[in-house]
């Protein structure tokens, strides 16, 4: 059986979670050779309401493109929490944000909390770059892509202008979330 | 107290599924309170509509509805009407639906003069598929599938009713609500196809990738370019450029269909 | 200066679009985080307004 | 009293049929061969008080009979190839919304426009398989004007009976002769309603499964309100993703045909010297006519032959043709198309008897001697 | 050099694969999921001097890419189940005029509107059988992004090839998911033009069958003028009703796909551990992927198991399929649908092994262990 | 000389299918004569049909022809056109081919302004199926689907494309037959959508149907309706009363599609 | 084997000959009771130029509604007799317009000619009755239903205030024929 | 008075509609059976009516 890692992000329509994940994607297939895939739900409920991005990582082809057992899942909004952080994996990890999910669902799995949208907000004073702080902090919580892939995907994806504050969201939500990790 | 809208509405349906701002629902109030005033009998209504977010509404409204194939809502109520002529049909839906998929039932129900109501709610988008250009949006504007500007002249889909038969057509827009009630009203009332074109808003898939700041942006835009008809009359033409009549734009009496087939039926029965 | 209404706000159903926030006259209302919120209720003059334009029915206006 | 009779073309007692079984709606657009079944209905229904209405195409014409249907109408449409091709997304709504409906297909020459006057029988296939997504089908075939009379009789039962479109099939060669009819009586032939709900205006839910896999469907402007969608839907008829009641619905909807108690309600077959067959013909339709003939002939030949008509084509007769695939040394299919039911008999009968095949598509029809030397080969 | 590579949803793959294609026209009419192939297509064309047209309706857009193909174009079009549902009459025109065009099914659950943004398989056998007709059908069926562009440049060829439409189907989980791809370079993948007249402008007949089953094909505006019919038509392409004329193409224009040369160069199936397997999974798409799994999952556990994926559906890979049921103990069909290519795969092993099905139409795709379960509950 | 029209006609392809008197032989040689005049290019110019009776015209005309499937000739045309813009375009056809079925594409061809002439041939009926009323078919009238007399309203096919948005839009009849010749000419040499309704007759299936005593009869009627715009501007409702107007009734310009979408290829590569 | 009877009619479209098949089958059929199917040629090539009606006559139910071995055919024009006096048994008989069939093809089968059409013109004073003394005179030919049954199915089929006329045409057809044969 | 054109009639083409013979104003042509025929040549004022409206392409006008 090849080897695989389940990431699921999950957070409100608009939030950029579907990016997060693809940009972890790129992360692991386009900078690391390794072997992803990504999807994310369609539909009604992508719009508005609660939407997730799933990424597979593995050292050989993903067969089976959807989560399976998930090893890691963000939620960013209790809605998303509620429907989303299920199917978690005995030892897995499930990170929400400190002020938007007040009662993280309960399971077999270690559950840590940032305050990825307060962090966005007053230290980067941008909301739109939550999702790259999410994205820092879930790689720092998983290690299933090295901090500079991730970095160097993130800058791939923004443009110019951009580079800079992105570059700082993602560097805070690695290294709160090592804080966190460190106690 | 407050307007009863409820009464009118599916327990347990809302809220709806349309996004923060969408003018689909200021609409649907609208038509809430036009088949309020003309007292229509629930059991006696049928709403149909197509595939699309405006097509969405039927689901809502405690009527018998009808939510069909894309495009198909006018074909699929002239079946409805004709069966039971005695029923009030009211046909909603988008402008892709209504006049891009739907063109050839819309302009033949028009043709027809069935009496029925088409409540057209033109946000200038494919809105539920995640904004493709459709046609009735402007030219040069930007839509999934126009990423440089769209090449596709727009509808003038009041002029289009009129151009195929349609007996009463009127406009209004999303920021005129008091005014989609007083046309729907006049639309129910009147014998024959009515058309009603709401101008209306979708600010997810349109109004931010053509640089609108806000839904209420949207509605300003729409407040700016309405002009009633009664007030064009005195205005040039430059002073029209770039504007939008409102307010009924055309009224005509002929036969209805039902009634000229039900004479056809009296005479065969009677001969 | 007394409130010619009373606004209910639904808040199940408010989806935050800020439509009845901006066209309020009297700045009854104003937005808190996804929903929006009487600040003002005195103010009301009872216009309709909100009601009115709020695409998902989640503002009443109950005269006083 | 002597029975009415007359001598009609296959169309007009399609019609006719229609109205004997209640069809108060007719939604058209006009296309050779079927055109007839239009122009009877547009002078017989004012007549009981019944609409027709030619639309502006054939997806107009199906959005309508849907419409008239679910208005509580008995509502017909019929069409040739094009018209069915246009028609499969809105056959694909009637099998979801599970809207009682008849279509009816006078095969003609195809693909496309091909042969518009000459006769085919092409759109078998496409009678099973035509719509998107999975749906059941139940589709007739008679082979005389008597037939067509009775099939679309019994079309009307079976879509009333099923909720759901069913399709009658018939080539141009039955469609447009003209042979004698016997009117049966009202009453003689059975005549099935859709079933009313029982429980009150409040409790009606329009796809509520307590009552069985066909549930109760009330008409628009009735004291029953209701809502419709071509979305997956819930019992109570609004929208659903939710898995367990999706896969409900579909495996329903499949099953409600193809269930052992409702194929044998479904089934109809005609057979011909098949009791000491060796050799089975499989043939349908005006094909089968000539199948007849050459059985004939082969017997007084000495050959055991026989015929296997089905006159139901979908679902299709799977557990009779196993039968006999068992008892029959050859089955030759003969067919007005270059091979269509045979993949369903080859699936058959493949471990049990040899096939045949024998296929006509040039505008004429299969002549008797074609199939009889086709038996003689497989034999 | 590198090569490009990029983490693509499998429609921006099949866009890019027809760009490389040679793709200059896209007639389209937006509808989930497969809306992401018009997008990229509306970007991307203009670049390359192509031309992008979003018509009215389905339709239309079919009718459009038949035009610009005619007039020497290389024309696609993408849509979901209600679309191909709508261009049935049309797709049948495409292949009675012989006309090289490409069409993508990105499958959604259905029927009708059914389930829009969920997955589905359920349009396997309407790819063969949706047109009224006879007619010979080529269906591909991707299940990986790098492979929907690699078979969307098959499709273009063998339509080119072949002078017909070619349909590519995948589900919505491969048309909507992201996976690296690896862009050929120019040349590395085979890019095939349909074949120009070689005769005098006064001496070409659009269906001169001198040149073959698959004649050359002329562009309107060249120096080339000829005429087009969905009549059948005579080598001259003027309609006939001439008996043997019209049996001549419409048999012709079947054997052209469904002769065995053409069958083996149409065919392309990927196994997986089928050599020494006891049990073989027929599965094609997304299922195909959880069908592998099962695989590695099964050996593990000991049970010798297999995977045959179909990645050309039609014409159906009887042969293989054939030597397959002849070696195993056991085929267990996977689909995404309510069981439809299990009606082939019984058609061809019926007689030599025994044969499982497992079907989820519910929205979500089939796991892993319900293959598995369904494998051993048939071995 | 008499005219040349075989130069146009592909050998060995007369006589026509049409019956005795039909007039869509009348308005082919009006066709003939106009791309006579404009200088068509054989090789360029594609003429493009649907199917009914007006439809065969292609089969006969020695260009590059399109007989495509009911209804769908506009959105033939377009594919035709957009990929090859440098292409003279033709579509012609019947009243229930391009109006009835084809409405749509009719309608959605007229918006976009695409550079084609639309020469449609209304006979009033469906002529090739024998004779069902069409949606041009006067109401009252008889045919084989409206034994009682006819209860649909008819489009007017002008208006409507007016209504649609064709840039130029001219009718006349089978009687006229030299104005046949020139409004093809001026909607040819106009650039963008060009539809020219061309009042026919069908003795066979309309003609006897409605107690016209023979071809002459129809032919008369065509001209006793035939009022050009000139004329009608001077005469009061009354007397315009039962009468159409012919000649130019609607010319305007607009982008045209092609060379809109021209400009947007020049800027993308151009960037 | 049912013994079955094949007739057909041809012509010029627009002569009637559909009516005259449909009149025989009426008359085999309903009056007479016996079995018939009558089938006809549909079109462009209806639409002017040369027609055919079919009927096939039988004891039993009639299976292949075709005509296999024509046992009398009828043709009208020149063109018709060309295209549709086929397949003429080896024994049958071919009845033609003496005027408007200059050259009967030949064959194994006996033909008659008579003036239908100049009958019609001359002596019944109206063209438009040649079918009926077409059918009289088939009828005379082949015995294939009794002279009463014709006549009955020709008055069951028009209007009051043309039955005598029609009478006439008929019986001139019928009688005319008789004297053919009685050479 | 003298012919001013030749008209040809192809018999092959024409359907014998009679267009012709009504719309010519001096009488020139008449029907035969099921075609036209030419009558009264020498009446013939070359006016192309004839051949303008021929749905058939069955008849030309020769100017002399
Ligand atoms: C036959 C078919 N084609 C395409 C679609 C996809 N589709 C669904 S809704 C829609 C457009 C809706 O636009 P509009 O009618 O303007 O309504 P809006 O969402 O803007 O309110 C499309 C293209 C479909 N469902 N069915
Ligand atoms: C999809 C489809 N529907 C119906 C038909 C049948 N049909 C062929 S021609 C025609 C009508 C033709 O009428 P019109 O376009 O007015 O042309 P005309 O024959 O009067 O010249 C119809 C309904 C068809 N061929 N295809
Ligand atoms: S996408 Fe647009 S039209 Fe649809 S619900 Fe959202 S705002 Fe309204
Ligand atoms: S009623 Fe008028 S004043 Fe009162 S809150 Fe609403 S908008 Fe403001
Ligand atoms: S208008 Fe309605 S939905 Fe919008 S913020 Fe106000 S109450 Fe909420
Ligand atoms: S049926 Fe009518 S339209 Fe067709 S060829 Fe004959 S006269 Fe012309
Ligand atoms: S040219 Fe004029 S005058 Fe001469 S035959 Fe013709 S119509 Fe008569
Ligand atoms: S108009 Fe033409 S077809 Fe008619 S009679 Fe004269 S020559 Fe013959
Ligand atoms: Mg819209
Ligand atoms: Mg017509």
């Amino acid at each position: 059986m090849v080897e695989r890692y389940e990431i699921r992000f999950s957070g409100a329509g608009g939030q950029g979670l579907i990016t997060a994940g693809i940009i972890l994607a790129e992360a692991a297939s386009i900078i690391e050779g390794r072997h992803a895939v990504q999807s994310q739900s369609y539909g009604p409920e992508a719009r508005g309401g609660a939407s997730k991005s799933e990424v597979i990582i593995g050292e050989g082809p993903i067969d089976y493109p959807k989560a399976t057992i998930v090893d890691a899942c963000l939620a960013m909004t209790q809605e998303a929490a509620d429907k989303y952080a299920v199917g978690i994996k005995k030892g897995g990890v499930l990170l929400v944000d400190s002020d938007f999910v007040p009662r993280p669902p309960q399971g077999d799995y270690k559950i840590y909390s940032l305050p990825i949208m307060r962090t966005a907000k007053v230290d980067v004073g941008r909301e739109i770059v939550a999702n790259v702080i999410a994205l820092g902090a879930m790689i720092a919580l998983t290690d299933v892509v090295k901090r500079e892939s991730g970095e160097q995907a993130v800058l791939a994806k923004v443009p110019e202008a951009f580079k800079d504050l992105n570059k700082k969201a993602y560097s805070l939500g690695f290294e709160k979330m090592k804080e966190v990790l460190a106690g | 107290m407050a307007y009863d809208y409820e009464k009118s509405i599916r327990p347990g349906k809302l809220p709806h599924i349309w996004c923060p701002g969408c003018g689909h629902g200021i609409v649907m109030k609208g038509l809430i309170r036009a088949m309020d005033t003309c007292g229509l009998e629930k059991n006696n209504t049928a709403i149909v509509s197509g595939i699309g977010c405006a097509s969405r509404m039927p689901g809502y409204l405690d009527f018998n509805t009808l939510h069909t194939a894309h495009g198909r809502a006018a074909a699929f109520a002239t079946g409805v009407k004709m069966a039971k002529p005695e029923m009030t049909v009211i046909c909603c839906g988008g402008d892709g639906d209504g006049a891009a998929i739907g063109g050839n039932h819309f302009i033949h129900a028009c043709r027809r003069n069935i009496d029925m109501t088409y409540v057209l709610l033109n946000n200038y988008i494919y809105g539920m598929t995640g904004g493709q250009f459709s046609s009735s949006t402007p030219p040069g504007h930007l839509a999934s599938t126009t990423p440089y500007g769209n090449p596709d002249p727009a509808f003038d889909l009041a002029k289009l009713a009129i151009g195929a038969g349609a007996t009463f057509v009127a406009r209004t827009t999303a920021f005129h609500a008091t005014q989609i009630d007083k046309l729907i009203v006049e639309g129910i009332k009147h014998k024959g196809m009515a058309v009603i074109e709401i101008l209306d808003d979708c600010p997810t898939t349109y109004g931010r990738r053509n640089k609108f700041r806000s839904v209420v942006d949207m509605m300003k835009r729409l407040k700016d370019i309405a002009v009633p008809v009664t007030a064009a009359a005195k205005m040039t033409a430059e002073q029209l450029e770039g504007k939008t009549l409102t307010g009924v734009l055309h009224k005509e009496d002929r036969p209805e269909y039902c009634e000229t087939y039900a004479k056809i039926i009296a005479r065969v029965q009677g001969a | 200066m007394s409130a010619k209404a009373e606004i209910e706000i639904i808040d199940a159903y408010c989806k935050g679009c800020s439509i009845c926030v901006e066209f309020c006259p009297t700045k009854v209302l104003e937005m808190d985080a996804f929903v929006v919120k009487v600040v003002n209720a005195d103010a009301c003059i009872a216009c309709n307004q909100c009601e009115l334009r709020c695409p998902d029915f989640a503002i009443k206006v109950h005269k006083l | 009293m002597a029975k009415k009779i007359a001598l009609l073309q296959g169309n007009e007692a399609c019609a006719m049929g229609a109205l004997y079984a209640g069809c108060n709606f007719f939604g058209g657009y006009p296309i050779t061969p079927s055109t007839e079944v239009a122009e009877v209905m547009a002078a017989e229904l004012p007549k009981i008080g019944g609409k027709f209405i030619q639309m502006e195409d054939e997806i107009g014409a199906m959005a309508s009979i849907i419409g008239a249907a679910l208005a509580g109408s008995k509502a017909l449409t019929a069409t040739s190839g094009p018209g069915v091709s246009l028609k499969q997304e809105l056959i694909g709504y009637a099998c979801i919304a599970e809207v009682p409906c008849v279509i009816i297909n006078v095969m003609r020459g195809g693909p496309s426009t091909g042969m518009p006057t000459g006769p085919g029988q092409s759109d078998v296939m496409q009678a099973r398989w035509g719509t998107h997504g999975d749906h059941a089908a139940i589709a007739l075939c008679p082979a005389s004007c008597q037939e067509i009379f009775s099939e679309t009789v019994r079309a009307f039962n079976l879509a009333e009976k099923y909720r759901m479109p069913v399709q009658v099939l018939f080539d141009e060669i039955v469609g447009h002769m003209r042979e004698r009819i016997v009117f049966p009586e009202p009453g003689e032939l059975e005549v099935v309603d859709r079933t009313a709900p029982s429980v009150p205006p409040e409790k009606y839910k329009p796809f509520d499964t307590s009552f069985g896999d066909v549930p109760p469907l009330a008409a628009f402007g009735s004291e029953y309100r209701f809502h419709v969608t071509g979305l997956n839907k819930a019992e109570d008829g609004f929208p659903t993703t939710k898995a367990e009641l999706v896969d409900a619905e579909e495996r329903r909807q499949i099953r409600k045909v193809e269930c052992p108690e409702a194929r044998a309600d479904i089934e109809l077959n005609e057979e011909y010297m098949t009791e000491d067959a060796e050799v089975v013909i499989f043939a349908y339709g005006s094909t089968a006519r000539s199948a007849r003939y050459a059985v004939n002939e082969l017997r007084e030949q000495g050959i055991k032959a026989g015929l296997f008509r089905p006159i139901t084509l979908w679902p299709f007769p799977e557990k009779r043709v196993a039968q006999l695939g068992e008892q029959v040394k050859a089955m030759v299919v003969a067919e007005m198309n270059l091979g269509q039911m045979v993949f369903e008999v080859e699936r058959i009968v493949k471990s049990t008897c040899k096939l045949g095949l024998v296929t006509r598509v040039d505008g004429d029809p299969l002549t008797p001697t074609q199939i009889i030397d086709q038996v003689k080969e497989v034999l």
